[in-house]
């Protein structure tokens, strides 16, 4: 999280990648030059599935106040059955989040094709609006790791 | 004598927030207790036990002893340390409180933990005598007795109320300061109620545990018993029984990397942990048994060897209470003097 | 009287095997000081049997975990298992943690534990003994004796127990019992569910800041059998001895409870060690319970061979927006 | 103490724009372990390039962080580049700070800032890069094909054209497959026999290919361009080698009542027995389960016939144990069971066939040389009706949910023909959709209707009842007109859905390859790679991956050829080094990794350990194969105690980079 001069509250966001869809539809979106926010940050990975829950924690941790996973559409993983484990996984973590009172909405998976640049950036811009709406993560902050 | 009822406690603490944060029991949702800052309101409990001792007070589960601000290649280093204003702990019962001298042994002896001397310094103990003492107590055992705590002022628990006395300098002038206006009674409330804790605590099921036979020398005598094994096969090697133990003082320093550097912090370690032996060139203690036997010979026979023959427990008997599979320091002595007997 | 006739049998079988040597050891419940705090233990001999072995209503502790070390050992064990712990047996097994076939499984009944901090909590203390008589416990104390009824007494988990049906076992004694779908056990996770996040948030705050991080959770739990725990792992990037931060707390248990998800057997040993009373089965039962609507009913343990649901999947799982979509914000 | 070095590319004004790349330069230069940073118009230029590989020289770097396009862009430019000047390649890490920062943000300042960002989050994975070294394996430089139908034999003869020794283990005693059974192919009409006869003849003369006929495979193991196959070769107590197909001895045979499976059990042939004339192998093989000599010990007629000597009652099965570089399978298919659809009354009159009984009775080869006759009474029929999606696009309870996609051709071929050869007999067609694409097959269809005048009805067949007359009342609804339907018939034609062959999801577990839920091989990419399955070194040709005619078999068949010999034509495979490997002294054993693998590249062994108190213990553990793993990282996040985890992404590494953005 980072307040901006002017004290209005800019979320730090980050988006899971998978390489071979979500990554690519991201960089289709840079292609086509359309815009989202600067503050969501794009971490690259082989596939949806290698994304363990402990590192949605640790972002939240460090300060972040949404988290995105984004894969390949159900059926289309590069690795043939990926994104089904990361469905489940996803589902299961983020319902125990909603159980322990931690905003559900803080977290998302969304299936973001190689095709889909203007998906991705649309996906982006709404989480963005999302999170800033709710304003900073403070449920599962660590206030360690607050400047 | 001073006396104060049950019914007025309320505003005897009241009056004592106003010098100092007092500390009180208070029960929480689980049906144990634990110590809050009292204010308006607080009701104090009523069990025996606070689940995890006094001893966080002054030496807390995790506590910064360093920071280091990194700023790209620029290094600070920051001392967390501010000076603490007075504190009381109030109803500590005569096991915790004989507690803090066991746990001064180390912590103020050369080189002294300031940290932990900080916190002692600014400290106040209200004791409490007990008069419904559990079957899991066996402060007797060490000398003990639940019906004359120690303390700085201590509160001696009859029917309808306390007889309170100061025993230290520290205690008198607290209770001057906050100048509470207590009833006067004659002593013969307060010795009835001490004669009457003395006799449940006669009848009590461990009234009669047995130390004689442990104590400072008698490392050789015991290290190498055979029952070792078995005492200790049911061991999960978790850490209850020192995280509740009011005696237990082993510690280990971690760093924590922040976002804008290192944070150096101390925690409380289980001997009962695997790795708490664990050093560069491997771990001296492989085995359960291992770990299960230096927690108690440490307790009953190496603290009394360093210091002057005083035992390293109190017989709170929280751990008795807790221990998941009920394996416990008083089941310990009686199996390595069965014979004995 | 019905535990006694089952403890005698029990003993009469240990010895037994013990004789014939289709077993070198046998692990059960070991006498304590005050009636309720048995320990497991493992016996070789007849003569130890006599001397300390014990079954009653307090003899809580699951020792299905403990096979994962003794099985290993040389020679067959006979193991008592009641019909939760079998279930762990059963998830040990497919894990391939246990050797199945150095163990000589004996099914035996169990009418539900006494939790020993209820009879404190309804102010009985000082505790010298404890008698069955027929529905009651007559508890003897320093300060007199009274009677409370099992029923009152009855361990929360015991109360909503999943199954009294054995799954595993090479020989039973009694009755085998039957599941109970109806046990209810989901009772207290849709009452959760229904609060408000705020609530649900201040009340696992509440709970879970009590937490000491003594690992007695961690360590009794059947599913809890890695070589080395990340926790405990300084490489995991994730190791930590004490929660120095509330997110701390909530990060351990929240893994804890991940990654037993799926396999946990459901056998409440977690909250029945835990010092502070944290109910943390509530965290495994909200995954057994979105397991079991989102993919079907499942119960780890139940045999060997099924795949656990975190490592299948079908093509039209839910999505993780139903997570967004269901209950109250 | 590492030493990193920063490049940022202005990419023109692509990125430079933007982003002020002096900044970013000057800001990354200031962190840990970084000795150099700079920002150049062009890092993918060649005097950009120069540029890296001088500093790495000069400054003797030990990872590289360049600033740029998309890692998908130019990654492998600049790993290359390292390489050259001898740093590892994977020391090398890209900060996207061009799609993902200066084209999708206008203001300089927020754009600047986030490329920072994103700069440390590069420099946080780089630190904790290990050089990683891609693994070799050999290519064993032979191919095996599973299934010796149309699509087997196809992609044999294309592997062996390329000079590459082929198997081919078919489990029937001669290849050719369900094409053999075929009488003609649409949409050309020219006879099956005609077109696949000759390339069977190819692979038998072919000195590369060689033909496991009666065989099956029995265990697999290895993998890509290391296969190692056990095949079972079925004794079928003729001795090929002697054999010379003369056939007398099927014509002295004296158990004559053998029902003939080549003509679906409409004829009968001997115990000893050639499929059929043009049988490849044309070998005798002698049918263990009526043969009286291997039963009850008595005849022996064949072997006093045969004059070469090559009847062989001792025969048992063998097993031939060959290495692989490749394996297709081509387990084609077979139609479903017709007789659980009692409406259709398959079971109660001999009048209802299946279509490929008809191909058999309108075949000169069949059991009628080829004039189509009623199987109940052999009299002309005169009213047939087809049924079609018999099986085909139902509910999962009734059949198959998908489309068999042939039947609609032909039967559109086989109404045609019985027009053609017999005008004054009437056919009805009963559908749910006519499903025509493909080449000239519309037009075909259109011939059928309007030229030949066949009667097609959309609707279903509510019930077919054999009547006393012999005929056969077929009771259907006209969903066009609206009405039901009984047409008095002589015959009914039943179009049965395709399914696997049964012994594909077997041969699919010794494989590891993926199935879906209609026992189809899953394919590596539904849409860019159709002909491989997702583990290497297994290709899928012809209906085993999906319902196909002939003329997409054929080309599903050389494209999985090309496949192939792309793979065998290289001496040594190099694997992606980004592959999970699992921590011994932590992983439990559970399997739980395994069973979400999609390639198999997980096994378990026993291994032996040196406790530390000097005790040894024996305990399973995890190994992951290089050579099969493809790097998903699915297992390691299922390893409760994170024994497994992934070069290139490691847990630690992700964890740096979420540390670096979030900071």
């Amino acid at each position: 999280m980072q307040m901006s001069e002017n004290e209005k509250f800019v979320p730090t966001i980050v988006a899971f990648c998978c390489n071979w869809c979500s990554y690519a539809g991201a960089d289709l979106s840079g292609t086509n030059r359309l815009q989202y926010p600067a503050n969501v940050k794009i971490i690259r990975v082989p596939c949806s599935c290698r994304v363990n829950p402990m590192f949605i924690l640790r972002a939240f941790q460090r300060g972040a106040d949404g988290v995105i996973l984004c894969g390949c559409h159900p059926g289309d993983c590069h690795y043939t059955s990926g994104n089904f484990y990361a469905r489940r996984r996803m589902t299961l973590l983020f319902s125990m989040l909603d159980y322990l009172g931690i905003e559900r909405n803080r977290t998302r998976v969304e299936w973001v094709s190689a095709a889909e640049g203007a998906k991705f950036a649309a996906t982006m811009n709404s989480f963005a609006e999302e999170i800033t709406k709710l304003g900073p993560n403070r449920r599962l902050e660590d206030l360690r790791c607050k400047k | 004598m001073k006396y104060i009822a049950k019914s007025d406690l309320n505003l005897f603490l009241a009056a004592a927030a106003k010098a100092m944060k007092v500390y009180v029991p208070v029960d929480n949702t689980s049906g144990k207790a634990d110590y809050k800052l009292w204010s308006e309101g607080t009701v104090v409990s009523g069990a025996l036990h606070t689940t995890r001792s006094a001893k966080d007070f002054f030496f807390p589960q995790t506590e910064n002893l360093v920071e280091f601000k990194i700023d790209h290649k620029k290094i600070d280093i920051i001392d967390p340390r501010e000076e603490r204003e007075n504190f009381a702990i109030f109803g500590v019962r005569a096991c915790d409180v004989r507690s803090f001298d066991i746990l001064d042994r180390v912590f103020l002896s050369e080189p002294v933990d300031t940290y932990y001397k900080n916190r002692r310094e600014h400290s106040l103990i209200i004791s409490m005598s007990c008069d419904h003492p559990h079957e899991t107590c066996f402060c007797s055992a060490f000398g003990i007795d639940s019906s004359e705590p120690a303390g700085d002022v201590v509160f001696t628990t009859a029917a309808e109320g306390y007889y309170v006395s100061a025993k230290t300098e520290k205690g008198e002038k607290f209770l001057a300061d906050i100048g509470y206006a207590f009833e006067e009674k004659d002593e013969s409330g307060a010795e009835e109620a001490k004669a009457k804790t003395k006799e449940i605590m006669a009848r009590l099921p461990l009234a009669k545990l047995e130390t004689s036979a442990f104590g400072a020398g008698k490392t050789k005598e015991f290290f190498n018993r055979p029952e070792w094994s078995e005492l200790s096969e049911a061991c999960l090697g978790c850490g209850t029984c020192t995280f509740v133990c009011p005696t237990c003082q082993c510690y280990d320093i971690r760093d924590f990397k922040t976002n804008t550097g290192v944070r150096r912090f101390r925690c409380w370690d289980s001997c009962m942990y695997s790795d708490f032996t664990k050093m560069a060139g491997g771990n001296p203690r492989l085995t359960q048994k291992e770990r299960f036997r230096q927690r108690f010979m440490h307790k009953l026979v190496y603290y009394p060897e360093n210091n002057d023959g005083i035992f390293g427990c109190v017989g709170c008997g929280r751990c008795l209470a807790s221990c998941p599979i009920h394996m416990n320091i008083v089941k310990v002595m009686k199996k390595l003097t069965e014979e004995s007997k | 009287m019905q535990e006694i006739t089952v403890k005698e049998t029990m003993v009469k079988r240990a010895k037994e095997l013990l004789a014939d040597g289709t077993v070198t050891r046998v692990i059960g419940w070991k006498a304590g000081e005050f009636a309720y705090d048995s320990t497991p233990a493992v016996f070789e001999s007849a003569e130890e049997i006599d001397k300390d072995f014990v079954y009653d209503g307090f003899c809580a502790a699951n020792v299905s975990k403990y096979l994962v070390k003794e099985s290993a050992k040389e020679g067959k064990i006979l193991a008592f298992l009641k019909p939760c712990d079998t279930f762990s047996l059963n998830q040990l097994t497919a894990e391939h943690r246990v050797n199945r076939d150095n163990i000589y499984v004996i099914g035996i009944p169990c009418e539900g534990k006494a939790d020993v901090n209820k009879i404190k909590s309804s102010g009985i203390d000082g505790i010298t003994g404890i008698e069955e008589d027929g529905d009651n416990y007559v508890v003897k104390t320093v300060y007199g004796d009274s009677t409370v009824a099992k029923a009152d007494v009855t361990a929360d988990r015991c109360l909503t127990c999943k199954s009294k049906h054995h799954v595993v076992y090479d020989e039973l004694i009694g009755e085998d019992g039957e599941d109970n779908p109806d046990c209810g056990r989901f009772d207290l996770v849709k009452k959760l569910e229904e609060m408000t996040s705020e609530e649900r948030f201040e009340f696992w705050r509440g709970e879970l800041s009590r937490c000491i991080r003594c690992n007695a959770c961690r360590n009794v739990c059947p599913a809890c059998t890695c070589e080395q725990c990340v926790f405990d792992n300084p490489n995991s990037g994730v190791a930590q001895k004490a929660a120095a931060d509330s997110f701390e707390e909530k990060n351990f248990h929240i893994i804890r409870a991940f990654h037993v998800a799926g396999r946990c057997t459901d056998c409440g040993e977690c909250s029945r060690v835990c010092p502070e009373h944290i109910p943390l089965h509530l965290l495994n039962r909200k995954f057994i319970k979105d397991i079991d609507e989102l993919y079907g009913d499942y119960t780890a343990g139940t045999d060997t061979e099924s795949r656990h649901p975190l490592t299948s999947y079908t093509f039209g799982d839910a999505e993780p927006s139903v997570v967004h979509e269901r209950g109250v914000e | 103490m590492q030493r990193i070095g920063v490049f940022v590319c202005h990419c023109g004004t692509n990125i430079a724009g933007t982003v002020d790349t002096k900044a970013v330069a000057e800001a990354l230069g200031r962190e840990q372990c970084v000795v150099f940073a700079t920002d150049y118009t062009y890092m993918c230029s060649e005097s950009g390039q120069n540029l890296i590989k001088d500093t790495i020289k000069n400054e003797k770097l030990t990872g590289v962080v360049v600033c740029s396009c998309s890692p998908r862009m130019h990654e492998t430019t600049f790993r290359k580049a390292a390489a050259s000047v001898g740093l590892n390649p994977y020391m090398v890490e890209i900060a996207n700070i061009r799609e993902q920062c200066s084209w999708i943000h206008k203001d300089k300042v927020e754009a600047t800032e986030k490329a920072i960002i994103l700069g440390r989050a590069a420099i946080a994975k780089v630190l904790l890069n290990t050089p990683l070294t891609a693994g070799e394996s050999p290519v064993v430089k032979r191919a095996l094909v599973i299934g010796g139908g149309i699509a087997g034999i196809q992609t044999a003869l294309d592997i062996a054209e390329a000079g590459f020794e082929v198997d081919i283990v078919e489990k029937k005693p001669t290849i050719g497959g369900k094409m053999t059974q075929i009488d003609k192919t649409f949409p050309t009409l020219d006879c099956a026999a005609c077109i696949l006869t000759p390339k069977m003849v190819d692979c038998a003369q072919n000195e590369k290919i060689k033909i496991y006929s009666y065989s099956e495979v029995d265990s697999v193991s290895g993998f890509v361009g290391n296969f190692t196959v056990k095949i079972k070769r079925k004794a079928r107590f003729v001795d090929e080698t002697k054999c010379t197909g003369c056939g007398l001895c099927t014509e002295k045979c004296p158990m004559k009542n053998v029902p003939n499976e080549f003509n679906l059990g409409m004829d009968n042939r001997r115990a000893i027995y050639i499929p059929f004339a043009q049988a490849v192998p044309k070998v005798a093989t002698i049918d263990p389960d009526h043969c009286n000599m291997l039963k009850n010990g008595k005849c022996g007629v064949c072997s006093k016939v045969c004059t070469a000597g090559a009847i062989d009652y001792k025969q048992t099965d063998t097993f031939v144990e060959e290495k692989y570089g490749a394996i297709v399978v081509a387990t084609g298919f077979n139609p479903i069971d017709v007789s659980k659809y009692g409406e259709y009354a398959y079971d109660q009159s001999k009048d209802v066939i299946t279509s490929l009984e008809f191909e058999r009775l309108t075949n000169a080869a069949g059991p009628t040389s080829g004039t189509l006759l009623r199987p109940s009474d052999g009299k002309h029929p005169h009213t047939i009706v087809f049924v079609q999606c018999v099986g085909s696009r139902c509910t999962p309870e009734r059949g198959k949910q998908y489309c068999s996609k042939i039947c609609c051709m032909y039967t559109a071929k086989h109404a045609m023909l019985t027009r053609e050869k017999y005008p004054d007999t009437e056919v009805y067609v009963f559908y749910i959709d006519v499903r025509t694409p493909g080449k000239n097959f519309d037009e075909f269809y259109r011939r059928a209707v309007e030229d030949y005048g066949v009667h097609y009805i959309k609707g279903a067949v509510g019930k077919v009842s054999p009547q006393a007359d012999g005929t056969l009342d077929v009771q259907a609804s006209d969903l066009i007109m609206n009405e039901q339907l009984h047409i008095k018939a002589d015959l009914v034609v039943l179009a049965a859905a395709i399914e696997p062959d049964k012994s594909a999801r077997p041969l699919a577990t010794k494989l590891t390859a993926s199935m879906d839920t209609n026992d189809f091989f899953t394919e590596a990419h539904p849409k860019l790679r159709p002909v491989e399955s997702p583990t290497a070194g297994i290709f899928l040709s012809g209906v085993c991956q999906g319902p196909k005619d002939i003329p997409e078999t054929v080309s599903q068949a050389s494209a999985c050829a090309a496949k192939v010999i792309g793979l065998l034509v290289k001496d040594k495979l190099t694997c992606n080094p980004c592959v999970a490997h699992s921590n011994e002294m932590m992983c439990n054993g559970c399997s739980q990794c395994a069973n979400v693998c999609p390639y198999g590249a997980i096994t378990y062994v026993e291994k032996e350990f040196r406790m530390p108190d000097r005790t040894t213990k024996v305990r399973r553990v995890a190994s992951v194969n290089p050579a099969v793993c493809q790097g998903c990282g699915a297992c390691t996040v299922t390893c409760p105690s994170g024994a497994m985890d992934l070069f290139g992404f490691s847990n630690n590494q992700i964890m740096a980079e979420v540390d670096a953005i979030c900071k």
